[in-house]
């Protein structure tokens, strides 16, 4: 420590910032705040509750699924929309309902709590910068997610309440492209495309804004195989969205160019993806020459990297919550990054699988279908390393863990089926049935979801001081572990029996009939789940009040955001940190010499200690 | 934007500025979105089974699309002089190149503007171009009613005749056709009617020209027709006159339009706004690409021009402090050249 | 309640696997043997994978579900191996994975061409496509050339049309042309295991051979509108004799309802 | 930092810059020569690669940055090659037949109105190519 002063530190540009030390009113602290800690709790109070409407929204799915037209609850009778049709819902309804239910998911949960949330909020404090590279853009960056559930909202109303965006979150043209292909693709479908764009903007801000503050402003002493990689995670997360997210951008401004007629009363419109000669509900023929199979490449370009972009991040946060609870170094950390970092790179060139049956020329569909098996590879070797980090652990049962081992045996089983997705022939058959939405839901929920609900209770005391309830956590865990494994298992087995997706009555096909038992058992199990999110909500909430006192380090855990104060101030460190160690160094001969089982990456190392050999390999 | 202060030895990362990494990673986003553009133009082309390339029907002037490439390479090389300038410390010299780095910017906006300006005028914007004989048809046809809605809208302008919908067209033909020297209807005023006596033979004339092609299209090509209101159609009804329309040719249609413009009495009117509408195909795609990939590159060098704007701001205050700023602008400013350095051969020459 | 909570990671996949194993007696598996020749070869292929995958599944639970035991049981005081990994495992598991994906992927080449690649097709079904089928909002509307003449791209005087009902001779191979009138749709017969999304623009031939005379549900797998569920047709195979009866009784029948009328719905159609 | 980079390195600017106006030049040269079509295209997209690495090496400093460029230009580059090429066997050439009414349906409209144009003007009939009528 001698030789290393504070003033050394990358954190002499402290100052540097305009909010440096002038008095902050409530608004500059916490609604325009430019303090990635705020920030990063905007967004996961935001996502939260964004999550609670998302589950809305797939509770109505579900309720009609089971009880087909029957009477829905509060949409039919409390608002009133459906009220001369009994509560019964229109099937224009349910198409909006799905599209919303997975826009809202993806858009507004998944992809802004991962990396918003978490990545906002561990970033710098994990890499002990005390603050990100461009603290207004990071704001800018929340404060565009407003603007997009916004644009989201008014799309719900924007063709009439009955009548919200419902071409599915892919939006395929021409469905999406023409207004009169449907009653949802009228001015709700550009509403939601402008929501689409924004949030992209959102992600793409905060992604360089990611990037520049991993490169640059590190600690000393935190070389890049000393990251932690939720680190890692973030980083790769943040390189994919850089790289694949503008691309999504530029065919979203192709599509609302096409539908500019729809927009603005003017018959100027491009026709990117719109053929000559379509007749759609009896409007004049299209002129065109487009093609509509581009929009499905440009949009897999990135919603597939995207698939990546919201599982990478709960990846490397399991890796190391499940570390930190075993009271071991993760099993094979290098491994772990050059997979997670095969995955994105493969996560670039397997986005034809989305496609295989939509008339792409086969000599495409062998080769995607190759990268596509490779995939699997990576995400094989991350598993196995995780069942070698719980492997003869001292592990600790709490919530944490449980969610975190939920995430491992549930990702298992949504790798898994992606298998059969992966193999042409067998995805004819799959394509667009519910062993699709059974996967995803595997992948998404059953690995993701459970990374987050884990990750926030294990840096709850980190954000406000005191910790979450474990008990509540317990239940919590259980009730949604097995409400979504009694909604999303039987699923496979309704794709197999084929039962294709987004049908609001799947049982009007004679060879589905027989299915309705089932799928009421899916809606009960789902309600379950969904009710079983407010014990979340409220331990959050009152624990911020009631929760346990937290010190700075409550997990025993190695990495150095567990050196701040707890919550950390603003700059985040008393003591300028220095990196001397790997993040997972639970349980070694160092921290033994020190009398405990984890030793802080900015512990010097002990006195009398002698390092035998750097053990990162 | 900040950057560290840290001796090399302790400083983790690459020896750059945050904000020079961050515009640089960027930039890399930025060429994805281009990517996105051009690569989505390159496949399109290939995939047509036609393309227009003559300049007779894209308007493409190869000699402007030069002339501003110069302008944006003279342009980027005065920025690199700027930023070296400020490196050391002259900054009124700086600010000179860069006064002239935004002149030339504003001079490739304006001949970006009269090359829009002239596709517009020929209606060379994508959705309007008729890419068949029979668009071209009922495109002259539809060039035709604004035409003549024009005309009898300036005769009922402050009257009480309000001719929005054609069964209102109607309604003043007949109107017409009632009181040839009569006086004027209630609310119109003297000298419009006086006018409109003079010119109303004309009117007429042309309304009945346009109605034929019209009845003509109807009949002969009605899947090009766009939907029309029920109104509409029961107007077109009552004005018919025989039963069975001969087929109508391309060049016929070409012919009458030739002919109505030669027309001294009502010439005039049709010349101005309407244009003989030759069947471009695959007009409408390419029309798209070229305003797409040109209009974003305007965008972003409007932005451009806004970073420079904040420099030349502070004019006699301007200062080192700057240097990484306009370094930064100056990387920007190359890279908007650099895709305007690919779109000029894409798009005006291949 | 450790021992609780590792052996509720041990009974879940249990659990799932007798739902699984139970399935097909509860008739919550394919809704009918394959009925077509690429049917058998894309079910073999399922149950390949199916073998491998259940294989990996148990092999993952039991190792996840023994690592918690382990841990559950682990005495008081007693310390977490200390390890950072070992290059020999890592090895074997990138290994085998990849040996058995490249495995996997090879296999299904073959099945994929013969499903896609036109010059694989049989050449007797390429030669005469039976039918085109355009899909539109919310019909499937075949059209049948016209008795003794070849399938042409565009309309011909003289085709027979039917809505939602497609015939084809059963025990041989048939090509039809898929095609869409408006947004994108998807022809899927669950029980012939064919799928293929029709693309506005494109005519995209598929080909099946039904093996058992008997009617078979066609519905559409990609979302093309509010009525999207109901896209509900039929493909009926049956005998060569009775297929071509059916063509003549639908010439004869559309013949009879005179001229004009043909006419009228022809234009309407457009 | 970037004020340090200067004293070590001596761009001529005005040489980059006029080999850049020389390209340009060249370009519609090519343009202007008529060549076989294939012949120009290679020969453009050239001068405006050798253009691009002009502005990119010197204008942009790239020459004398540090690896770090290598890095971050990499992937951007695989992938803007990468996309078009994998666009291109589904959009730029399709598999199955493509219908469109402007070649497809309307194909006998379009050949009368082609051989009408060649019979009436002097211009060879060019694709879809009409003389004004004005």
């Amino acid at each position: 420590m001698a030789t290393v002063t504070p003033s050394l530190g990358a954190h002499g540009h402290a100052d540097d910032h305009a909010h440096g030390h002038h008095e902050q009113t409530f608004i500059s602290k916490y609604v325009f705040s430019i303090d990635h800690k705020v920030i990063g709790i905007q967004f996961l109070v935001t996502t939260l509750l964004m999550l609670m409407v998302g589950g809305a929204l797939a509770l109505a799915v579900r309720w009609q699924l089971a009880f087909p037209w029957g009477s829905m609850p509060i949409v039919g009778k409390l608002f009133g929309l459906f009220q001369t049709e009994g509560g019964q819902i229109s099937p224009e309804f349910y198409t909006m309902l799905f599209t919303m239910h997975a826009s809202v998911m993806i858009f507004l949960v998944i992809i802004p709590v991962l990396a918003g949330a978490f990545g906002n909020f561990l970033i710098p404090l994990q890499i002990g910068a005390d603050d990100m590279a461009f603290p207004v853009l990071n704001m800018l960056s929340y404060w565009f997610m407003w603007p997009a559930i916004a644009c989201f909202g008014i799309s719900f109303v924007a063709s009439g309440a009955t009548a919200g965006p419902g071409n599915g979150w892919t939006s395929y043209p021409l469905l999406s492209d023409l207004a009169d292909a449907a009653p949802s693709s009228g001015a709700a479908q550009t509403w939601w495309l402008f929501g689409l764009t924004l949030v992209g903007v959102s992600s793409m801000m905060g992604s360089v804004n990611y990037m520049t503050t991993i490169i640059n402003m590190r600690a000393p002493g935190m070389t890049l195989f000393r990251m932690p990689l939720t680190i890692w995670s973030m980083f790769i997360t943040a390189i994919l969205q850089a790289f694949a997210l503008p691309v999504l951008t530029a065919a979203g401004f192709m599509l609302v160019f096409d539908r500019l007629s729809s927009l603005l009363p003017t018959d100027v419109h491009s026709v990117f993806f719109i053929p000559a000669g379509i007749v759609v509900n009896n409007a004049a023929p299209t002129i065109g020459g487009g093609q509509p199979l581009l929009w499905q490449h440009l949009f897999w370009f990135y919603s597939h990297p995207a698939v990546y972009i919201m599982l990478l991040p709960a990846m490397g946060m399991v890796s190391d919550m499940l570390a930190c609870m075993c009271r071991k170094p993760v099993f094979g950390y290098k491994p772990m990054v050059y997979s997670m970092a095969a995955i994105a790179g493969l996560g670039f060139i397997v986005w034809g699988h989305h496609m295989f049956t939509s008339g792409m020329n086969p000599a495409l569909g062998m080769t995607f279908m190759t990268s596509t098996m490779m995939i699997a590879l990576p995400s094989a070797i991350k598993v196995f390393n995780w069942i070698g980090t719980i492997w003869d652990g001292n592990i600790k049962f709490n919530a944490v863990f449980l969610n975190c081992a939920a995430f491992v045996a549930l990702f298992v089983v949504g790798g898994l089926s992606g298998i059969f997705m992966a193999a042409v022939p067998v995805d004819i058959y799959f394509h667009d049935t519910y062993f699709i939405v059974a996967h995803f839901h595997y992948v998404l929920f059953g690995a993701t979801l459970f990374g987050v609900f884990a990750a926030v209770q294990f840096w709850y005391p980190k954000m406000f001081g005191r910790e979450m309830n474990d008990t509540v956590q317990k239940w919590h865990f259980a009730l949604t572990f097995i409400g979504m494994n009694g909604t999303f298992f039987p699923m496979h087995l309704l794709g197999i029996a084929g039962m294709p997706r987004r049908y609001a009555d799947p049982y009007l096909h004679g060879y589905l009939e027989h299915l309705l038992p089932m799928n009421q058992f899916m809606t009960i199990s789902a309600i379950i789940m969904g009710f079983a999110q407010f014990l979340l909500l409220g331990n959050f909430a009152l624990s911020f009040f009631f929760g346990k006192k937290a010190g700075r380090n409550p997990w025993g855990a190695n990495g150095l955001e567990w050196s701040a104060p707890s919550p950390p101030g603003h700059g985040n460190f008393d003591v300028p940190p220095v990196c001397y160690r790997g993040p997972y160094e639970y349980s070694s001969p160092e921290a033994e010499a020190m009398g405990q089982d984890f030793i802080l990456q900015t512990s010097p190392p002990p006195a009398g200690y002698k390092a035998s050999s750097n053990h990162g390999h | 934007m900040s950057h560290t202060a840290a001796p090399p030895a302790l400083k983790m990362g690459i020896p750059i500025p945050n904000s020079k990494l961050g515009l640089w990673l960027f930039l890399g986003t930025e060429i994805m979105f281009f990517t996105a553009f051009i690569g989505s133009y390159i496949v399109l082309r290939l995939g047509s089974q036609g393309w227009p390339v003559d300049p007779k029907d894209t308007h493409i002037n190869v000699l402007l699309g030069g002339v501003n490439t110069f302008v944006l390479i003279v342009s980027s090389y005065l920025v690199v002089v700027a930023h070296e300038a400020m490196a050391q410390k002259n900054f009124g010299k700086a600010r000179t190149y860069l006064t002239g780095t935004m002149i030339l910017a504003f001079l490739f906006l304006g001949i970006k503007s009269v090359e829009y300006l002239g596709k517009i005028q020929h209606d060379i914007v994508p959705g309007h171009i008729a890419e068949t004989p029979t668009q071209a048809i009922s495109k002259v046809s539809r060039e035709m009613e604004v035409v003549v809605r024009k005309r009898f809208r300036e005769y009922t302008d402050g009257g009480a005749v309000v001719t929005e919908r054609p069964n209102d067209i109607v309604n003043v033909v007949n109107l017409i056709a009632a009181i040839p020297d009569g006086k004027p209807p209630e609310g119109m005023p003297d000298y419009v009617f006086r006018e409109y006596q003079a010119t109303a033979p004309g009117d007429l004339e042309l309304f009945r020209k346009w109605m034929n092609l019209h009845q003509h299209i109807v009949a002969n090509v009605s899947l090009t027709v766009p939907a029309l209101p029920a109104e509409y159609l029961a107007a077109r009804e009552s004005l018919k006159q025989g039963d069975k329309f001969p087929e109508l040719k391309y060049e016929e249609v070409k012919d009458l339009l030739k002919e109505m413009k030669a027309n001294e009495q009502y010439g005039s009117y049709v010349s101005a706004g309407v244009f003989d509408p030759h069947p471009i195909v695959y007009g409408n795609i390419f029309a798209s690409c070229y305003f797409l990939m040109t209009g974003f590159h305007a965008i972003h060098v409007i932005v451009g021009m806004i970073l420079f704007a904040v420099v030349l701001k502070q004019g006699s205050g301007l200062d080192e402090k700057w240097t990484d700023f306009l370094e930064n602008s100056g990387l920007y400013w190359h890279f908007v050249d650099l895709v305007w350095i690919f779109l000029f051969p894409m798009l005006y020459i291949i | 309640m450790k021992k609780f909570w590792a052996l509720f990671f041990i009974f879940w996949p249990i659990v799932a696997l007798y739902v699984c194993l139970v399935a097909p007696s509860r008739n919550w598996w394919f809704p009918s043997a394959p009925m077509s020749s690429l049917g058998h070869q894309i079910d073999g292929l399922f149950y390949l994978i199916l073998i491998i995958v259940t294989v990996t599944f148990v092999g993952t639970q039991v190792g996840l579900g023994y690592a918690l035991w382990k841990g559950a049981t682990k005495k008081p005081g007693e310390k977490a191996m200390f390890s950072h990994g070992s290059h020999k495992l890592e090895i074997m598991w990138t290994i085998v994975p990849s040996f058995v994906l490249v495995f996997i992927s090879l296999t299904q080449l073959e099945v994929l061409a013969n499903i896609r690649v036109l010059a694989r097709f049989p050449d007797e079904a390429r030669k005469t496509p039976v039918a085109e089928v355009t899909a539109r909002q919310f019909e499937w509307r075949i059209r049948y050339p016209k008795p003794g003449t070849q399938l042409a791209t565009e309309p011909q005087e003289g085709d027979l049309y039917f809505v939602n009902e497609l015939h084809v001779p059963v025990s041989q191979p048939v090509m039809v042309h898929l095609r869409t009138q408006d947004v994108q749709h998807a022809f899927f017969a669950p029980k012939l295991r064919v799928k293929q999304d029709a693309v506005p623009g494109l005519v995209i031939p598929i080909w099946f051979e039904i093996e058992k005379a008997g009617e078979y549900e066609l519905v559409c797998a990609e979302l093309c509108g509010w009525g999207h569920y109901k896209m509900k047709a039929r493909i009926i195979a049956e005998s060569e004799e009775s297929y071509l009866k059916y063509l003549s009784a639908l010439e004869s029948d559309q013949n009879e309802d005179g001229v004009a009328e043909q006419a009228e719905s022809a234009s309407a159609e457009e | 930092m970037s004020h340090d980079d200067h004293a070590t390195h001596h761009v001529n600017y005005l040489a980059i810059f006029f080999v850049l106006c020389g390209c340009t030049a060249l370009s519609v040269v090519f343009d202007v020569l008529h060549m076989p079509k294939p012949v120009t295209i290679v020969l453009v997209l050239a001068v405006a690669c050798a253009k691009a690495m002009c502005v990119m090496m010197y204008f942009m400093h790239l020459k004398f940055e540090g690896n770090w460029k290598y890095v971050l230009l990499a992937p951007t580059t695989i992938l803007s090659i990468g996309l078009p090429l994998a666009l291109f066997p589904d959009i730029g050439r399709s598999y199955y037949i493509s219908v469109a009414p402007q070649t497809g349906v309307w194909a006998p409209e379009i050949s009368d109105f082609e051989s009408h144009e060649a019979s009436h003007a002097e211009v060879p009939a060019a694709e879809a190519e009409a003389a004004p009528a004005e």
